[in-house]
């Protein structure tokens, strides 16, 4: 392996190019027309256009992606994740076009892909998963059947799902036959497949997951627990490691489970096993996932190995350097993924041009970052700017540093999720590590959110606040040659001006 | 130089000496509602000072109509008295024309209506997607369709009109 | 302890105040009139000026600092490195106006500030120490007495000395008394004490170090060694944690020597014993440092502790709460110190505005940084700009990834010394762990040094190097607004526009 | 427009499209020293700039006088052919006055000579510091001091001229 595509964009992109640049190999990124100036692009050694903005016209494109890597002479392709990085036609057809797909074979992507095939898998080595159906669903008659013999509440699920999309908790038998209709409908709506299928609602639930690395070898190594129980629509907001109620009974238990998983499937290279965890500490799978995720880098601060470092091996094919019993966890880290989007308006998005950036940094703080002063954040993709990682020895030091990074970070221009966080990082049950996957959205539903979170302990005197306000409004109008860099000032530049001529 | 400001809902005005260049800083007594307030005010960036007072120190970051300090968010208005007449003046009863604003930036992915058609109050008028968020905007009131601004795939920006309902 | 007064400024003062802020500790920052704009002033929640820019009328002002601490009502003093972190009778002044000096006592400072007397007290605890005197030598004569006793090369030293004065290496008797008129009035000019000893020279010694904390009670640990050989004029450059060459048993043998030395000498606090080893791994006291050191965070790496949050618990009363056998290392880490120098031009120092700054970041990688975009970096104290840490699973990997981060680096306006660390990264002799304190001289000394180290591997075509400038040039020409914020292009602004005219 | 330049000692003609505007960047067609050369320039940030060229990316810095693409230096002069003239007729024997002139910013720590004294070559005349760093500068030549230009306590920036030497 000497050169290595990135199909991908953002700051896993960035991510993936670090790596190979540390290990010499040479790098290829490809990019849609907004994303010219992306970092990712800056930092590869070779950069080529695959389209217009939209996924499906870009980053979907793998038919320009494998040309692209046959006319570079890229010998392999690291996929990210999202885009096509769980697209088994795609990792066939690298394989076919003598390309490296850096990631699982198509048969074990095919075999864990599908949430039904993948409970089968998870019978057959023997892991405790939610009790319910391990085929799609043919009828409204079988769901009732499934339904009454596991007891209500239950959870219709699309057996292709993700994000989400294609669910519904069913709490009571009346309202099943209406429930199944919409999701299937759903399901086949935003997956192209209608199948369904149904599991035991398991009351607040703490979503916990085991990340796994195989070689070709059949060594596999798990690398500890993430939990991800703080989540926002399904999707999550804050990944830690280790688990506050992880013991190290329960870790190797899963840890166990999950390895033999892979190794039934043929798995190969980094995946991650998702659990449901109850308050009995009893552990459900949930599913797998076949590609490096989000959350890796807490996995790694707690590890000391380097993920992507090691899925490039994998790829080259070394087997695993490291055996389970050189795996050591130490101290606690904290990623908090800072989003694009207004939390004080409904998490609508925000896009657009960030005009001044001032990121955290010493100890203990990891910043994989896409964006810098200047970028226009487009809208056409999710709205991920960065990933801000804390570590500390403990859990509170962890938290703590977060909450001090956070305060030093600086993002104008656009909305950004900072405060969430704060308000997070603050609560005394996050604190506590009460924490469940509906944790989030009863803090959200809470009162004067707004203040909560965000105020430091000393209130900053009101007086302070109209001077510093009104230096501002006088600078902005004074520096009149900066009103365009200040973009958003204008206005007050404008009315400052108008004062300034009264004054 | 005087400056009327509105932070977070209550009136002040403050006083710079007219030689004071807030663009670079230093020691400067300004007058805050009658009264006097000396502050050391260091610019570090453009939008980015250091303010103290009294000891204190205080981060200061400029954010669009905003100043963040310390952490703490602050809404600001720069009060322009002539404006102010004809902000009151705006206000529109549920009577006449109303607008289908975004409330974000997106891209139109589905228009649901057509001018001239009737729509029910809350009746999905328009979808409009960023950063794979879909929105579904509503009418705000019954009535009838007088104009749409937009088409699939048009780019809009935060606040701008997509249908009007009358 | 509730408010702690940062005596001092640059990146180890806001490494404090970070460390402050994480503990939920108020901070007080004090600032000479040029470093109004600092960012240590900018972090803390109260910050009162010292005087005007040289260090003797600002920071070295302890009479001030105190103070401050009574008017602000600071509870403790940090006094980070350098400026008053030594000074015994500052420490003193601190005790007795009620304000915790967080280091160690004046009286163990004053026992292993000096050399002679730490030489004594390194016989007594029993540790190995480079054979020579341990009193300041009377007169010429003694000297040559005990340099006859110990046998050619020697080294004369002044007893007060560091950072190179006072230091005399002598490999003939002939030379001797000519070396110790030399080194005793130089070390007179620069210490007020012409006090000089002796001692043998070791050939090609390695600089290595012991880290460790001692609390109030008797606790002391070792937290593992650094390895500081790579040095110009004997400063430091860089600094590596663990050493390539410190084997388990050599680490525990100068571990236990150094905790013997603090405890008898009543030690408390953060300190380093400081050795030199020669080639056949004997290792022998050189001196402690009785504070912080500048190169704790490669330390911080690989133990995944926080010297400074337990400094600050030391000072607050509170016992270590680890134990010897809890400090494990895992993996390693290196440290660059950037400073504003010219490694082109005889390393002059090279203060002035930052006209654009980039910093790396991403997986592994940590800075404490002091400066910003738009930062004038003052000329009145010393150059360091920012450190630069890189861990990774192995000293190659963190290597590697240095030379990544570096890469990624940008400062503009002023010139730094990056360039010297990719030459030096990418040396073998270093890659390969052969270095000793004369290492950097003697790559300094080889010949056609610029291009060595600074290229990347593929050569860029020299028809980019020529549009890359005529587009800065055009760019430059045509953006006459920006002319002022780009500063340093103005040259290149004015040929271009002049250029356009004919265009 | 068309550029001289002079890159690392080697003289190079660059002629950009009049129409394209360099501080915004994009696709552009340019001619080097006769060879059409056809690249994708995108600005970041002023200063900042990713540049394509057959595939091949570079990110590339302004650095006062030169360029630092991929992490390598090159020094760079636009030529002004009017300025050339001057240039050439601006080297000084040893004959004449020789200026002694601060190799760094700096601030005068002592002055070793007063006007009209004699001095030898390599003689001390003035001491700057910066940095903790104190440097002795030193006459180029045997001559007598005509002008010295600082005092103890003056800020100097580098270039300054310090003692002339006739």
């Amino acid at each position: 392996m000497k050169k290595v595509l990135i199909a991908n964009r953002g700051e896993i992109a960035l991510r993936v190019i670090r790596a190979c640049r540390e290990m010499g190999l040479a790098t290829v990124a490809v990019y849609s027309d907004v994303d010219r100036g992306a970092l990712h692009v800056l930092h590869a050694d070779e950069a080529y256009r695959l389209g217009p903005a939209p996924a499906a016209e870009s980053y979907l494109r793998g038919d320009l992606i494998l040309e692209i890597a046959r006319q570079s002479g890229a010998d392999a392709v690291h996929p990210g994740y999202g885009f096509l990085s769980e697209n088994a036609d795609f990792a066939e057809a690298c394989v076919a076009a003598g390309v490296t797909f850096i990631g699982p074979p198509a048969s074990a992507m095919r075999r864990l892909g599908s949430k039904t095939m993948a409970r089968r898998a998870a019978d057959e080595a023997g892991m405790p998963r939610v009790p319910g159906s391990v085929t799609g669903l043919e009828s409204v008659e079988e769901a009732q059947q499934v339904a009454a013999g596991i007891g209500y509440p239950v959870m219709l699920k699309a057996a292709a799902g993700g994000g989400g999309k294609g669910m519904r908790a069913v709490l009571r038998p009346e309202d099943l036959a209406a429930a199944y209709v919409a999701a299937s409908s759903e399901a086949e709506r935003s997956f192209g497949s209608g199948e369904v299928y149904l599991e035991k609602l398991i009351e607040r639930p703490r979503h916990i997951e085991i990340q796994l690395m195989a070689d070709e070898y059949g060594g596999c190594v798990y690398l500890g627990e993430r939990e991800c129980s703080v989540q926002r629509r399904h999707q999550k907001v804050i990944e830690e490691a280790p688990s506050a109620v992880v013991s190290e009974e329960l870790r190797r238990k899963m840890g166990e489970a999950a390895v033999r998983l892979a190794l039934a499937a043929g798995y190969v290279n980094a995946g991650t096993v998702e659990f449901l965890v109850d308050e009995e500490q009893n552990f459900f799978f949930l599913e797998m996932n076949t590609r490096l995720q989000v959350e890796h880098p807490v996995s790694e601060m707690v590890t000391g190995l380097d993920l992507v470092q090691m899925q490039l091996r994998v790829a080259m094919g070394e087997p695993l350097q490291v055996q389970q019993e050189d795996v050591r966890l130490r101290g606690h880290a904290v990623e908090c993924r800072i989003y694009a989007e207004d939390p004080e308006n409904n998490f609508f998005p925000s896009p657009g041009k960030i005009t001044r950036l001032v990121q955290p940094g010493g100890p203990g703080i990891r910043e994989d970052c896409a964006v810098y002063e200047g970028w226009v954040v487009p809208l056409d993709y999710d709205p991920m700017l960065s990933k801000l990682i804390a570590y500390g020895e403990t859990r509170e030091v962890a938290i703590d540093r977060m909450l001090r990074a956070l305060e030093e970070y600086v993002i104008r221009g656009i909305k950004t999720n900072i405060s969430l966080f704060q308000r997070i990082l603050r609560d005394e049950d996050f604190r506590a590590g009460r924490i469940d996957t509906g944790y989030l959205e009863r803090l959200l539903a809470r009162e004067p959110a707004k203040l909560e979170g965000i105020v430091s302990e000393d209130k900053v005197p009101e007086d302070v606040v109209a001077v510093v306000a009104a230096l501002f409004a006088a600078s902005a109008a004074k520096e009149r040659t900066s009103i365009a860099s200040v973009g958003q000032e204008s206005r007050w530049a404008v009315a400052g001006r108008r004062e300034g001529l009264r004054a | 130089m005087i400056l009327w400001l509105v932070i977070d809902g209550k009136s002040r005005r403050v006083e710079l000496p007219a030689s004071f260049d807030a663009s670079v800083g230093g020691t400067v007594e300004c007058v805050v509602d009658g009264r006097v307030v000396v502050v050391d005010a260091c610019v570090l960036q453009p939008g980015v000072m250091s303010l103290v007072m009294d000891g204190r120190q205080y981060r200061c970051v400029l954010d669009g109509d905003a100043v963040v300090i310390g952490g703490a968010r602050y809404g600001v208005e720069v009060e322009d008295p002539r404006s102010l007449q004809g902000r009151r003046g705006s206000g529109v009863g549920a009577a006449g024309p109303r607008a289908v604003k975004a409330p974000m930036p997106g891209r139109v992915v589905r228009v649901l209506v057509v001018i001239g058609e009737d729509v029910t109050e809350q009746q999905g008028v328009v979808v409009i997607e960023a950063m794979k968020m879909q929105n579904e905007l509503k009418s705000p009131k019954a009535g009838r369709v007088v104009r749409v601004a937009v088409v699939v795939g048009d780019t809009v920006g935060s606040g701008d009109v997509l249908v009007v309902v009358e």
